[in-house]
Formats: C-alpha cells, structure tokens, sequence
C-alpha cells in the first residue's frame, strides 16, 4: 500500500502521521507538499493531517480546500483511493464539499486537548472494519473548532447511509450530553461518505497507536485500512 | 474602492459566541441586553472604480471563500469610493 | 547638551550620555540614541545583573554552549543535543494578557529554532494574584488562552509548567515560557555575523510601528500610563512563525547559512549588533530594504520596531537566490539588507545615505554597568518568627479546602486548553511532576519541569534560591531522568531598590550553590526586573527551568500509585514543618516563619536513592513532596493513578504531619517482594525510608498515631482536586 | 431597538487574519484585492427605546468588554429601531 500525507502551510500532524505510517505501520509513505498534484494511481490512501492551516484564520479549512493538491485528491477519491481526514483535514474535507456539514467553534469556546471515548457505529468501512460494531475507543482530540453541525435533512440522510461512523460516548458506550465534549449534533466524532472512502474525524488517531502515548486504539483504523489494500490486492491479481 | 462584508450563522444554527457575550454583558448589569449574535466583518480595499463590477466580484469573493453557505448569510454593507 | 527629559525618553541617564558621546567622539544623533536607549535598558543589557549572574556555575561535560548565545546547548548523546531557554513576557501580559502570552511564546520559540534546533516542547510558569478578583480571572484565562493560540497552531506541545495565585501578583502578573528543542550537533547554528562581504539577509513578517520601546517598557515599573502604551503591544501571528520555524530549520541545514538570529526586544538593532559583537565584525545595511507594513517608517521606526516573527541570517555571499528559493517554498521573502564588514561598526543608512553608525560592541557591552547597593529587607524581621497555629478544625476539612485550593488542586482547565501531544512524543502528560517527551529514533527521553516556590524566596532568600533548583531536580529524579541543564528566569522588583537587590543576589546566591553541589549548570536565562506596582511588589520569583536525561525512556516512572497491595513509602523524614508552608499561607493567611532549611547532601542522596530504585525498577510509582505537605502528595497519587490509600502517619503534630513541608522527601510504592531491595539500597545510601502504607482499591484513607483523621471516597478526593480551579473560574 | 458594533484592530496593529485572507483572494485570481482587514460585528438586541442613551449605554459596553482599547478600535455603527 502506498501512503501519501499532505503538508499544508500550516499543517503541524503532518509528521506525526509520517512516523505512524512509515515507523509504525511499516508502510511505503510519502510527503505531498500542497503546492503539488500527483496522480490518481500514486497514492492509495490520502491522509489531510491536523493542525492550523493558514492559521485557521477565517475558518479552519476555508483556504487550504483551494490548495493544487485538493484536485488530486479529488479525483482520487472519486476512482476509490482512500482519503483519511484529521482534525484539520476532516474540516479541509467539510469547506471542500468532499464531506457534508459544519464544524463549528466547540460550544464551550475553548480548545480542548484530553482523552475521550468513542463509538463505533460503522465498522462497514475500510476504515474500521476492524473494529466491532459498537465497540468503545479511547483516543485524543485537541481542536477548538469539532463542533459538528449539520441541518436535519442532511443528518436523515447520515443516519440512513450510515454514514456516521464515530459519536463521542463516555466509558460505558452511552452517548449523552456529558460525553460531548463540543456540542457536536447527536455527538458525531466522525463520518464518511455515501460511497464509504472518505473518512473525517475530530480525534487524533496517530497519537492513540504505541502503548507509550498511552493509548493504541486508534492504529485499528491503519490496520484496517491496509488489511482493506491487502484483501484489494489479492482480489485483483486473481482476477 | 473601500467594500464591507458582514458575515452572519444563519437563523437556526448556534451562535455561542453571542451566547457568551450576551450573557458577559447582563452579568456586567447591562438587563437590557435580549440577545447578542457576533458575526465576521471583512474592509476589502479594492483597486476598481467600477462600483457594480466591485459588487458582483465580492459577491463571487463571498461564495466562494468568506463565508460558509451551509453555516452562513453574508451581506454586502457599504461600497464607498476612496477619494 | 541634550535636554534630560528627552533622554528619559530614552531611558538613558546622564552618565549614559556622557558614555555614548565618549564612545562616538560626538554627539548622538536621534537614531543612534534610540538604538542606545534601547540596546542599554536593563531588558536588554543586563546592566544591574550582569555581576550577579557571574556567579552561576555554567560549565559541565555536557555543556556545548552556556550563557551568551540565544539558547544554551547541553549534549545528550548520540551526537544529538538539547537546547533551552526561558524567557518572561511579565509586562506586556499585565497590559494585554491575551497578546501579551502569545508573543511571549512566539519569542522565545525562535530563540530555540534559531540555534538550528527543532522545538519539541513549552513549558509556561505563570503567577496571579488571588482568583477571586475579576480582573485577575480576566488576566488569567487571557493569558492561557493567549499561549493557547499561539502554542497549539505552531504545534508544539505546552507539557508543563506551573500556576501559582498571590496577591504580591496581583497588578504584576508573571508570565515565563520555556522552550526546548532538539538538534543533531552538527546542524548547531550561532548567532554570529562571520565572514567579511558576507550578506545579511531579513526574512519573516514585515516590519511596522508595533512595540517601538518595548524593550524599555519593560525595564521600568508599571504604572496608571502603561495602559496607555499602546504601541508597546504587539499582536503574534503564530501561523507566520511556523512557516518561518519549517523554512529556517530547512536554510539552517544548509552549509551557506552561516548564523541566524531572531529579532526580539530592541528588534534589528539588538539583532545586528549582537550577531556582530559576537563575531568581532561590522554590519552594514539599509533600511530602505527593509521590508515595512507602514507607510513613511523613519529610520528610527525601524530600527526599534519589535514587530513579531522576523529572523536575521548571515549568509555566504552569492547564495542570496538559494535561500530565497526555499522561503519562497514557504510563500516568505528572504531579503538581503545589507553585509557584513570588518570595521566593527553598525553602519545604518537610508536609499544608501548614512542615517547611524556605531561600534557594535558599544551597543552590547558598552553600557556602563550599575553597581547597585544592597541591604537586608527589613521585613525579614517581622516575617522571621515561628508561628504556632495548632489545627482548630476538622482535618479533613482543611485537607479538602487545601486539596481544592487554586494553588494544590490540578491545573488541568489549564492544560487542557494546551496541545499537548501534538508531535507524538509526549510521553509523561502535564499534571505529573516532570513531563517527559521521547526522543524519535533513540530510547532516550527528556524530562522537563519549573519550579519556585517564591514564599520561601520572600521569606529567605538564600534558602529559596537553593530550593528552587533541588524541588526542580527532585520533579526531574522522580520520572527516572537525571538532571542536565538549567535555564532561569529572575523575576524581581526594582533592583534601584537596596533589599530588591540584596533579594537577587541572596537568590543567584542559594540558586548557585544548590546547582554547583547537585553538579547541575546553568546554561541560559533571562532576568525581568521593575515587577511592581505603586501598591505591591512581588515575592522574589526565580524560576528555574530544568531538563532531565533519560537514557532508555523504558525506565521511567511516574506518580499515580499503580497496583493494591502495594507497599507506600517515605523516603525521607516523615515530620514537616507548617512554618512559611502553603498550609500556612491559605488556611491561615500567614506568610511567615522561615521555610525549612535544606541539607544538601541529604538531598543529593535522596535523589540519587529514588533514580536508582525507579532505573532498577525497584519502585513503581515516584512523587515528590511539595507544597500541601504529605496528604496532598498521597491524594495526588491516589488521584493520578485512580487508586486508593490506607495508611497512618506516626509523628509529633497532627499539622506538621499532614501539611508540613520540608524538602528532600519522596512518596514511592513499592510492590511487596521489591521492599527488601529498597531497604537495602537505603541503607547503602544511609537514608531513612518509613513505611506509611499501602495502594488500595476506592477510598483515602490515612491516620495520624493510630487514629483516623482522613477518611474519604476515591470519587470525593478525584473531583475536588480535579474540579475546583475550573468551578472557581466559572463561578462569577 | 438594534444596534450594530462593529471592531478591528487599529490601525497599525498587524491584522494576520486579513493579511492571511488577502493572500488567498489574490490567489484566488482576484488581484483587485489591495488590502483586508477582518473584524468581529456585533449585533445587540436591545430593550430599550431610547436611541440616545442606547448609544452612551453600548460605547460602555464596548469599552467595557466588546472591544479590547489596547489594541481594538470598535464603532457603533446602526441603531435602529425594531419594528
Ligand atoms: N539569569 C540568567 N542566567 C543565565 N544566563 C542568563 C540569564 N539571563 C540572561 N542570560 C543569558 O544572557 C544572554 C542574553 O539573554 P537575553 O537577552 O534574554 O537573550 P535574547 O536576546 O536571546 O532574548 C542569553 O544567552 C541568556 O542565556
Ligand atoms: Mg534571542
């Protein structure tokens, strides 16, 4: 599998993401500056790392959605590549249509950096198949701007493709108003697209994969997304 | 040519920033305060004497990059000639 | 002669003029006298310190570079190295607490990129008077959602520091941030301006009219008008500085960047003729190509602006375009506004015409140094007495007021609002005692802490000195790293002031003395002095900052108590002392007695007793004893490692015994086929170990001579030590 | 009755957010775009019906908490009755 991490200017999980890839995962992993494009055969997973890009000023996302590269990684995400969104990306994602809805300024105003528990709602991904279904998480969020909206229509149709793939939740695996730590509508953590190979969320799940930070709950998400290129594989040199 | 740009949430989304404002100011003793919403201003100075030709191309600036249509209204204020 | 209210303009006296009209052979021009007014101030020049620092012990075998540069350099192994600073940015945040922080982290960031080394981490040492007061919540959330915004969006992660609340901080809040970086030794750049004909490049933000004298703002003390100085003020731009932090350790690789310095206080002015000073050359260079925000900038403006994210680079001649080309990868211009001559002169000119000309080493070494007076501050008569206050309330109760206190309880509202994991290094998270960050492609960590306890500076300087850097040390033992480098932020009064004085130098003195015996250098620091208002002064604050080596990152420890069944155990002597103590100060509101003395040989002992047993895995918990006494440091393992304590405490006074303090002592657990083992490596190191008691599942329970005084649910302990600063906080 | 508040930093304050967003519109193709400027706008529902002493009651306001004098401007800009 071939792995490509943007850096936007701006960008500061670009690196972190690197070092999961490549150290952890032991994947083949490049660097993609903004500024360029590739091809839509270069890369199968895309992964828009967190951070301020453009300093997040006039709204977190607003301008690097412009960037030369978000055309590549358009057109490889309509043949089928895979494009992980975190933090900043997942709102790079949102201000590019790639994903629908909002994400807003957390509703307390503040940044928050803490551990939370997660959800699984979706493990019909090839982002998190190996997940259970229902399965509770930890993984960190650090964001000022996680607060997920989206109108009604737009929330039926998540809930009907089953496109919500992540809700904060606490210890337990309830979602309520206590373990939403943004006001996020129905607690989303993260979502997908109807076709399943975009995924966008607020947690960091390159911070939550080596025991020695404390967490490796997140790695199930590069796990299945290579185990997704494996099976891939296998099936097209069958054929 | 000097342009303002007001930015707004739509009706019906949260504005929690106006929240906390409006409720700074009643704790301040300002009672009269009913309610606050907090929006984005934008002064855009733009070397075009044009005044129509200004209005539509801010408007295709807001679009597409000022404000979020699926949060957002914006508002064409002001466009005032610079002497 | 020039008229002395515009030298006070300058912040020169006359003596000074006397000196600058020397050193030229004529009189100052305008240009020339703001770059001495500003190059001079005390911020800058040091001019009341200077002889005191002399005394810090700066050498050691690990030491690359001490005092002097930007940051100090420690080697770390492996042909890698670490590199430190803190720096105060106490003024500009009493004025405008949000922006004030931020730039005070952007500051001394570069201060770290600018040796070449890459900043992994900050840390924030923060002081306010009493949380009750609106305008100190404002002060106080304005100052850490200002570090906040500027911390998180550079990405580098705020793992530590501390928070203290006194009303000495009340008009004159302290804000000190530390950086730390990494460095591969051979990608170590200085700040010098080498190499005749050399070009002089300029590159970041735009230079406009913000913080003109903000290098001498902060060398005077605050008043009713410092609201009113405006342009002192500067707003960050934390997405520009990390463009610059990438595309400066991109130009620092490069053999053809010689040296590169940051503009900081007394902007191109101090960046020029200390880059040249340092290499024994000249500087000569334009201001017409000096990149401006404003329009019609007289010389003067820029010479003096402090506008924020600028960085200076000494650049081999004919390899301009190079290092254009990789700002321009990073949308930043990089542009050459002058070179580098041999005559030791900073030569300044407008379009070409010569608008100040000075001998660089004049600027930073010239100023002729301040012999100040120093007397006993006659306070110490009134505040040396041994106070007997007795416990007159339920103990428990107190221990809960205590544990829910803004100065004890967790300070996680605040790092919380910090990244602090972004970079994926942060081992140890903020709210131990020291964090603890690895090092990617070794098994190595670092250990990083602050540490004051400026009750016990007030109270006797000499002792707090000392304690200061041996409570800084223990922080760094208990996680398993060994103490390697100090950097010290020397936050004062008016030194004009004889007892200021005698407070900064008994304080120099007690730091030096506990850095020469614990073998642990002071490589870089910074000294804000004119902390006071017409009504207060503050306690005397010299923060230390201190980093820890861990060779295998595998052997570190922290300080929640892990498994029950788990034995607890006191390193050290069991009976504190409720004199100058935190109990002290905020149950009884008393600020005196004398802070109990420190044996230094003890202390060494005792830390070198615990880094044994953490790195031989004999414990499995560490924890240092501070202020709050022993319940509080029991409560802080219970609550940290989620686990529950029984235990009693035998001892002559029920107060001394639960909230004493005295240094030198450490809470382990031990499990109990390892207690043997402990026994006997303590007495090797003939130290006293008690056992107190043992790890258990839900509740804190601790008796004093064999009769229960704490009794409390693990949920009860967890949420007033966790909760009560953010219930303080929202509580209007 | 409807007041509109409008603040930016003051002149000679870096402005990063509006250098930020007029780099991006360049980009954007609109070269037109000399210089940007972002402020926040309030929009403060009021009880009240006295235009005058609105006005004296929101520039305390804005002194007071809506705007920081260290480095802010603020202008009332509208007051307008509500229907
Ligand atoms: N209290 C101190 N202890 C040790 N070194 C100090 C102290 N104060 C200043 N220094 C050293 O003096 C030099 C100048 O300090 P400073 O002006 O704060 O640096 P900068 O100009 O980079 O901001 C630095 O090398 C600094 O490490
Ligand atoms: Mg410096």
């Amino acid at each position: 599998m071939k792995c490509g991490v943007v850096t936007f200017p701006g960008s500061n999980c670009d690196q972190d993401c690197y070092h999961v890839l490549k150290s952890v995962m032991g994947q083949s992993t490049d660097m993609i500056f903004h500024k360029d494009t590739f091809f839509d055969d270069d890369f199968d997973l895309i992964v828009l790392p967190g951070g301020f890009s453009y300093g997040d000023y006039l709204r977190p996302g607003a301008i690097a959605r412009f960037s030369p590269v978000m055309k590549s990684v358009k057109k490889a995400a309509k043949i089928g590549k895979l494009v992980l969104g975190i933090c900043n990306g997942f709102q790079i994602l949102v201000e590019a249509n790639l994903l629908p809805g909002a994400l807003l300024k957390n509703i307390d105003l503040k940044f928050h950096c803490h551990d939370v528990y997660i959800k699984v709602m979706n493990n019909d991904s090839p982002f998190t198949a190996l997940y259970e279904k229902g399965e509770v998480v930890k993984m960190n969020i650090a964001h000022a701007d996680g607060n997920y909206y989206a109108d009604n229509e737009t929330l039926d149709e998540l809930e009907q493709n089953s496109q919500i793939v992540f809700c904060y939740c606490d210890e337990r695996g309830e979602i309520n108003e206590n373990s939403n730590p943004n006001g996020s509508v129905k607690n989303i953590a993260g979502i997908c697209n109807v076709e399943g190979n975009i995924l966008g969320l607020m947690p960091h799940p390159e911070r939550c994969s080596e025991e020695i930070l404390g967490s490796a709950d997140g790695k199930r998400i590069f796990e299945s997304i290579i185990t997704y290129f494996e099976r891939r594989y296998a099936c097209d040199s069958r054929n | 040519m000097k342009v303002k740009v007001e930015v707004f949430f739509k009706e019906g989304v949260l504005d929690p920033q106006g929240k906390t404002v409006k409720n700074a100011l009643q704790h301040l003793g300002y009672d009269e305060v009913d309610d606050v919403r907090v929006g984005k201003v934008f002064t855009l100075s733009l070397k075009t004497s044009d005044r129509e030709a200004a209005r539509k191309r801010v408007a295709q600036m807001c679009e597409k990059l000022l404000s979020n249509p699926v949060v957002e209204t914006y508002s064409i204020d002001t466009v005032e000639e610079t002497r | 002669m020039i008229a002395e209210t515009e030298l006070k303009l300058h912040g020169l006296s006359t003596e000074e003029y006397q000196r600058i009209t020397e050193i030229l052979g004529r009189d100052p021009n305008n240009v020339e006298l703001g770059m001495y007014g500003a190059m001079w101030s005390e911020h800058c020049s040091y001019k009341n310190s200077k002889r005191v620092l002399k005394r810090f012990p700066t050498t050691g075998k690990r030491v690359i570079q001490g005092p002097g540069e930007n940051a100090g350099i420690v080697d770390i192994g492996d042909n890698l190295v670490a590199v430190l600073k803190i720096e105060s940015h106490n003024h500009p945040s009493a004025v405008e607490p949000f922006q004030g922080a931020a730039t005070g982290v952007g500051g001394i960031i570069r201060d770290i990129f600018a040796m070449g080394a890459r900043p992994l981490a900050l840390l924030d040492s923060l002081r306010f008077g009493e949380l009750d007061e609106p305008r100190v919540k404002y002060l106080f959330s304005g100052v850490v959602s200002g570090i906040s915004h500027y911390g998180n969006c550079v990405g580098i992660p705020t793992v530590g520091g501390e928070v203290y609340f006194d009303s000495c901080y009340r008009d004159n809040p302290l804000v000190n941030v530390m950086c730390v970086g990494v460095a591969n030794k051979k990608d170590i750049k200085l700040a010098k301006a080498v190499g005749v004909g050399n070009s002089v490049m300029l590159v970041g933000s735009s230079t406009g009219r913000d913080g003109i004298h903000g290098a001498s703002f902060a060398s005077e003390e605050l008043s009713e008008d410092s609201e009113s100085k405006r342009p002192s003020v500067q707003v960050g731009d934390p997405f520009m500085e990390k463009l610059l932090i990438e595309a400066c350790l991109e130009a620092s690789k490069k053999d053809f960047v010689l040296g590169v310095q940051d503009l900081g206080a007394a902007g191109l002015t101090s960046a020029c003729c200390e880059a040249a000073a340092r290499a024994g050359t000249g500087m000569d260079i334009d201001i017409s190509l000096v990149p401006q925000r404003e329009e019609d900038m007289s010389p003067y403006e820029i010479m003096l602006s402090e506008s924020q994210e600028r960085m200076l680079l000494i650049v081999k001649r004919g390899y301009e375009e190079e290092v254009s080309k990789i700002f321009a990868k990073w949308d930043l211009h990089a542009v050459k506004i002058g070179t580098v001559t041999n005559d030791g002169m900073i030569t300044v000119r407008k379009e070409g015409v010569k608008v100040a000309q000075v001998p660089a080493k004049s600027l930073t070494e010239g100023v002729p140094e301040v012999k100040r007076e120093s007397s006993q501050p006659s306070y110490l008569k009134k505040t040396a007495v041994s106070v007997n206050t007795g416990i007159n309330e339920n103990p428990e109760k107190i221990f809960l007021k205590l544990l829910g206190s803004p100065n004890l309880s967790s300070k996680r509202w605040v790092f919380e609002q910090y990244d602090h994991r972004v970079g994926t290094n942060t081992v140890v998270k903020p709210g131990s005692d020291a964090a603890v960050i690895r090092i990617k492609g070794t098994s190595k960590g670092i250990a990083l802490t602050t540490d004051c306890n400026s009750l016990y500076c007030y109270l006797d300087p000499l002792e707090g000195g000392k304690q200061a850097v041996a409570e800084a040390a223990r922080n760094i033992v208990v996680t398993g790293a060994e103490p390697i480098a100090i950097t010290d932020c020397l936050n004062f009064g008016n030194p004009e002031d004889p007892e200021i004085f005698y407070q900064v130098e008994q304080c120099v003195e007690g730091i030096s003395q506990a850095a020469e015996f614990l073998g642990i250098p002071v490589v870089s620091g910074n000294v804000s002095f004119y902390n006071e208002s017409p009504q207060r002064t503050i306690f005397p604050t010299p923060v230390i900052g201190m980093i820890g080596l861990l060779e295998n990152i595998n052997e570190r420890c922290e300080t929640g108590f892990k498994d029950n069944g788990d034995i607890v155990v006191l390193l050290g002597e069991v009976q504190g002392s409720t004199e100058a103590s935190e109990y002290l100060r905020y149950i009884h509101d008393v600020k005196a007695g004398k802070p109990p003395k420190i044996n230094l040989l003890q202390e060494k002992k005792i830390q070198q007793l615990c880094l044994r047993a953490v790195r031989e895995g004999v414990v499995k918990s560490a924890h240092d004893v501070s202020l709050g006494g022993l319940a509080v440091a029991l409560a802080e393992c219970c609550v940290i490692g989620k686990k529950g304590f029984k235990g009693n405490i035998n001892c002559k006074n029920l107060d001394a015994a639960l909230f004493g303090e005295s240094p030198s002592r450490i809470v382990v657990s031990v499990s109990p086929k390892n207690m043997e083992t402990l026994k006997l490596l303590a007495e090797q190191m003939q130290i006293r170990i008690t056992v107190i008691g043992t790890v258990c599942e839900s509740r804190m329970t601790l008796a004093f001579n064999s009769s229960v005084v704490i009794d409390l649910p693990l949920d009860e302990v967890i949420d007033v030590y966790e909760n009560s600063l953010e219930r303080r906080i929202s509580a209007q």
